[in-house]
């Protein structure tokens, strides 16, 4: 089912925004302006957008290194996140977190994790909370199909479903980790076919389409909110830039062919999710035209917003290590 | 005041606190029949809920008990000092960084308990004394009660803290009985030191299964007529400086009694410090005693020679009184 | 296909040997002549015999805290595991090891482990080292119903599988870690349900027959010798004794009923040989006994020998940390 | 003798002696194609066996290097400071435990090689410089090689030793050029500091990246007229106590410089031995110059506030010389 015109309209904002933003720093990067490793999500956004679409303020999620569309496509604000990059105290973390580390708690993002997987086992705590204290969230985690080897995975995933807890569990399989296929890596044909090892359901769908993402994560919600348990969701989608900015080796390594990029491209989700709107009578090429321009807009904002932020002072080093001591 | 073991103070602050907020919890393996010891009686009272045993997953569970944290529940963990090593990622990189480096968005109210085995055949594979690995990451609450008393106000003061702090359990002391207040609300507090005994000639600092040596040291020497005043830091994290600093200020002289491996031991932190801040006040080498540098060999015949001793305590006290 | 007339014999002596041996060690050790851990193998014996039974001298094993019956199955000898135990020179470990760290290299027995799960990735790496030096030796590892959640398994499956490794994982499913039943930890109904996830075969078979487990077995050895990569057995079986000598808590609660205990334990494993070996005219009843006695023989020399060998001397003590320097 | 980079330089080592030994592998994620720069070209040379791809699984890929080790081969692993908390049981339970564990039986030949970033906004997930935690650890041996010289000497007597190595690659060192030789046997022995500057005044060692900034500070320091003698260990374990100690004999002071985190650190470490051994020696506080106890922020405006930097060095030399 079809989420309904506003919604779809959201989500195509968030998806023009979570690439603008890459674009945004993806310019900067190069320009010196930002000097951290940042994992770009282009070509992804369909998968971080389709999801949240599904998901309640309320709900919880938690990401990876490959940080910057899960907080947009949560409602997390872009001037918090590019404050953030720039490690300016109007940051979502004070400046401290950067970009693998962005967190607002204030709507359900737990949090990104540059060590890879980690972040599994805290939302598989987050669903424990929320069946334990007899709340209704849920809670999403994002991981890659490099990341679904790691044991994190296998120890959250028969956990939560021991416990019927209500988490979805969200590979993003872009089919790489950084150079290493997942042929490579995982040794079955997709990584839902895990899920019947533990007792839960899975599904692997088209990454670039933002809508059939949002429909079979509605499903997962769903059942994580009736108590059911959990899934796995295996959205197959493509990383359309690098790896990382910052890690330059890598772009001289051949490990895409240049037309398997080249034919990946030709799914751009925000085309898809335009033309799914045109389609349906559910945007005007005028509103989809307006949706970008005030995209772009909130991006060169949160940009101008970022740069004027002052950075931290030096006694900020010593602050936010214990809740105790203030 | 009733007189309690050791494993009964920590089964009573676990109980006191969950009656006194539902959203504390515990969790870990076996902990519904208690094993071992510090569960008795919660499911019974608190319900399967609340008293979660979990499979032997250490990095899965470990990092569920923090997520759990982050969204309205206080876990607490039971484990081995042994399993933090599986579960050592959720440790280091989410339990104690994620609250810097969210800016202090995250609050975890986690307490992970670790018993530490100790003597009577455990071998290289359950032996590990591994607080120091835990003081030398920054965001950690690290705490070594050394008797039943300060095992129950210092369990309780860590549910009701909102770090994560972590409870070394000496196999030595978990045998040891005292008494213990029964007021609800008795707390022993982070940071402060508890001086055993005083004396002018030399300070004996003891940590986790050392104080128990150090007192018995310090008996002994007294006999001879050398006075020891011993210390019990009882939080590494946060540590007492000043009660040590003060105490080698008036004996001039300090030995460090630490059950651990010696290298980069909680000791050593210790003779640093001292060798830098107290440097003036020493009229003496400072000596660490702690375990050999080897695993920690099964045969009962190797095990003993690796720790510390009160006789290797007063050779060391000996040394340092020239 | 039944092993040999033999082998079927060395199958039952190895299971007597295994037998005796820990109802020695209960016995020393309520007599307070053995103090650490000690974790008793008995009801168990024809899974690791049946195990090893189809290997050869140069295949490896690893497992695991309940650790006894892997290496007299491996053809370890029992003096070396008895003296071990008891702390003296002659141990397989020099006394260094202990109950849960046996291991004899001579006869490729790799090592018990004493953390849960923990030799698993060693015996994966034992496979690499037999398919990179192109050697036809094959790696086979012992671990239990509460260890297949530990992540060691799952990511030590995913590479033995990719890498199509010759590794036979071995699961002792004795439906209990400590007081904990597999039905509350394994989120499926049984552990070899897991092997699709990995893209290896599986298979769960009756652990209380040693014919059974070595004929599962040698399937799978076969499989892995020939190249075709790894196993996953999970052999059905019941602990008849404590989970721990030295943890005396765990007898005085109930996690298992007492008709249970008494069902599983009308199925003993050495019974269930001695009878196969009859009914199939492999052994007279005089072979059988004769067996049994010689077994009891070893056992009780075992012990002998073990009580005369020297305690080690202190200097020991600094001994076999570093293999360069002495 | 050609100068080189440090990453070539192990690079170098590796390929030199997989050329030696055939049983010699690597292992590591995304080294066929070289991310990170030391495997570059081997795959061409020695075939995609001996080159291994790893899925993204520290636990389980450090443990089959342990495994593979034991049967023949000789692994060389690749990894990040910050991985090994993922693989930690293997590390500690099983390559730092088993050989003492099995009474000598078990031989493992393997080097890890740990890439330590630095500044440039790594933030806390990716700024671990945990060698002190594996020094504390008794069975490993921990190198931290600081030019290319020492990187592709103590690289290759690692790959020849026939114990479990771990190699601390600091950001800093790692972008040093410098000349090495290329004989196949040219070796750095293990144990043995390398003094890189002499001077009466003040000793100061430095770990890993402190390296360069103890040099930096020592010229400084010179023009003032204070003539500092700079110590880099190389190995931490084993340690060249005897070199730390005979300066300190002749300069009565020392400063120890570590970039990683202050408490239980390397450097407290060795204070703590010339607070003990060197203590008649000294004649001021041993001054530690290391990471404040905080976790890495991301922010440029306070990365670099936690690190040691040469003026912090001078500062704690002027303070020892009082
Ligand atoms: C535990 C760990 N190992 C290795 C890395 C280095 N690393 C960062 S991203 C990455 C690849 C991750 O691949 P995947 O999970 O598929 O996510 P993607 O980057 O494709 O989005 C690797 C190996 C890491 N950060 N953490
Ligand atoms: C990592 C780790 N966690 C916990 C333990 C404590 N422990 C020892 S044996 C055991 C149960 C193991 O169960 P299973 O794997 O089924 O083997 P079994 O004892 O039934 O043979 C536990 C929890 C341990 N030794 N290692
Ligand atoms: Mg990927
Ligand atoms: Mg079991």
């Amino acid at each position: 089912m079809l989420p309904d015109n506003p919604a779809m309209h959201e989500m195509y904002r968030r998806m023009c925004l979570i690439r603008y933003f890459e674009e945004t720093v993806i310019e900067i990067h190069s320009a010196g302006e930002l000097i951290g490793p940042a994992h770009p999500y282009i070509g992804e956004e369909a998968v971080a957008v389709g999801a949240c679409a599904a998901l309640r303020n309320e709900d919880r999620i938690a990401g990876n290194h490959r940080s910057h569309g899960h907080p947009i496509a949560k409602g997390g604000n872009v001037k918090g996140a590019m404050a953030e990059l720039l490690g300016k105290v109007d940051g979502f973390c004070k400046g401290k977190g950067g970009s693998m580390h962005l967190a607002d708690f204030s709507v359900g993002i737990l949090g990104e994790s540059g060590i890879v997987a980690s972040s599994v086992p805290i939302a598989t705590g987050a669903g424990l909370a929320a069946k334990v204290l007899k709340k209704d969230f849920v809670s999403l985690v994002f991981f890659g199909d490099g990341a679904s080897n790691q044991g994190a995975c296998h120890e959250s995933m028969n956990m939560a479903s021991l416990w019927k807890l209500p988490v979805i569990f969200l590979c993003e399989n872009n089919q790489y980790a950084i150079t290493t296929s997942y042929k490579n890596s995982v040794s079955v044909d997709n990584v839902a076919d895990r899920a019947p090892a533990y007792g839960m359901p899975g599904v692997t769908v088209d990454g670039q389409d933002a809508v059939a993402v949002h429909e079979v994560v509605s499903h997962a919600v769903a059942r994580a909110r009736a108590g059911d348990g959990p899934s796995l969701v295996e959205c197959m989608t493509y990383r359309f830039e690098d790896h990382s900015l910052g890690l330059d080796r890598i772009r001289k390594v051949a490990y895409r062919s240049d037309e398997e990029v080249a034919e990946a491209m030709k799914r751009d989700p925000l085309d898809i999710h335009r033309a799914a709107m045109l389609k349906g009578d559910i945007a005007t090429e005028a509103e989809c035209d307006e949706i970008e321009n005030a995209a772009r807009a909130e991006i060169a904002d949160a940009l101008e917003f970022a740069r004027n932020s002052p950075y931290p002072e030096p006694e900020a080093l010593f602050e936010d290590m214990y809740a105790d001591d203030g | 005041m009733p007189e309690i073991n050791y494993i009964n103070a920590l089964a009573a602050a676990t109980a006191e606190e969950m009656r006194r907020d539902p959203t504390v919890i515990v969790m870990g393996e076996d902990l519904r029949l208690s094993v071992y010891g510090a569960s008795a009686g919660l499911v019974e009272e608190f319900g399967e809920d609340r008293v979660i045993d979990t499979p032997l997953s250490e990095n899965g569970f470990f990092g569920a008990a923090l997520g759990a944290s982050l969204c309205g529940l206080r876990p607490i963990v039971e484990t081995v000092t042994s399993f933090f090593w599986v579960g050592m990622d959720q440790m280091i990189s989410q339990a104690a960084k994620m609250r810097y480096m969210f800016g202090g968005q995250a609050t975890l109210p986690v307490v992970f308990r670790a018993r530490m085995f100790y003597a009577r055949g455990a071998a290289a594979h359950h032996s590990d004394r591994n607080y120091n690995i835990f003081m030398s990451t920054p965001g950690l609450k690290v705490i070594c009660p050394t008797n039943p008393y300060d095992a129950k106000g210092l369990m309780k003061s860590a549910v009701r803290s909102n770090d994560v702090c972590l409870i070394f359990e000496d196999g030595i002391a978990s045998s040891s009985r005292g008494e213990v207040p029964d007021d609800p609300d008795f707390l022993v507090p982070f940071g402060v030191a508890n001086t055993l005994r005083t004396g002018g000639d030399c300070t004996i600092v003891g940590i986790a299964g050392g104080v128990d040596h150090a007192m018995k040291a310090a008996d002994q020497l007294a006999i001879e007529g050398i006075e020891c005043e011993v210390i019990d830091p009882r939080t590494l994290v946060p540590l007492d400086e000043v009660a040590i600093l003060e105490s080698v200020e008036r004996t001039g002289r300090l030995v460090v009694v630490d059950p651990a491996h010696t290298t980069c031991s909680a000791a050593s932190e210790i003779a640093a410090i001292v060798a830098r801040k107290g440097f003036w006040s020493l009229q003496a080498p400072i000596i660490t005693v702690a375990s050999a540098q080897v695993n920690i060999p099964y045969s009962p015949a190797l095990e003993p020679l690796v720790y510390p001793t009160p006789d290797k305590v007063i050779a060391a006290v000996r040394e340092v009184m020239g």
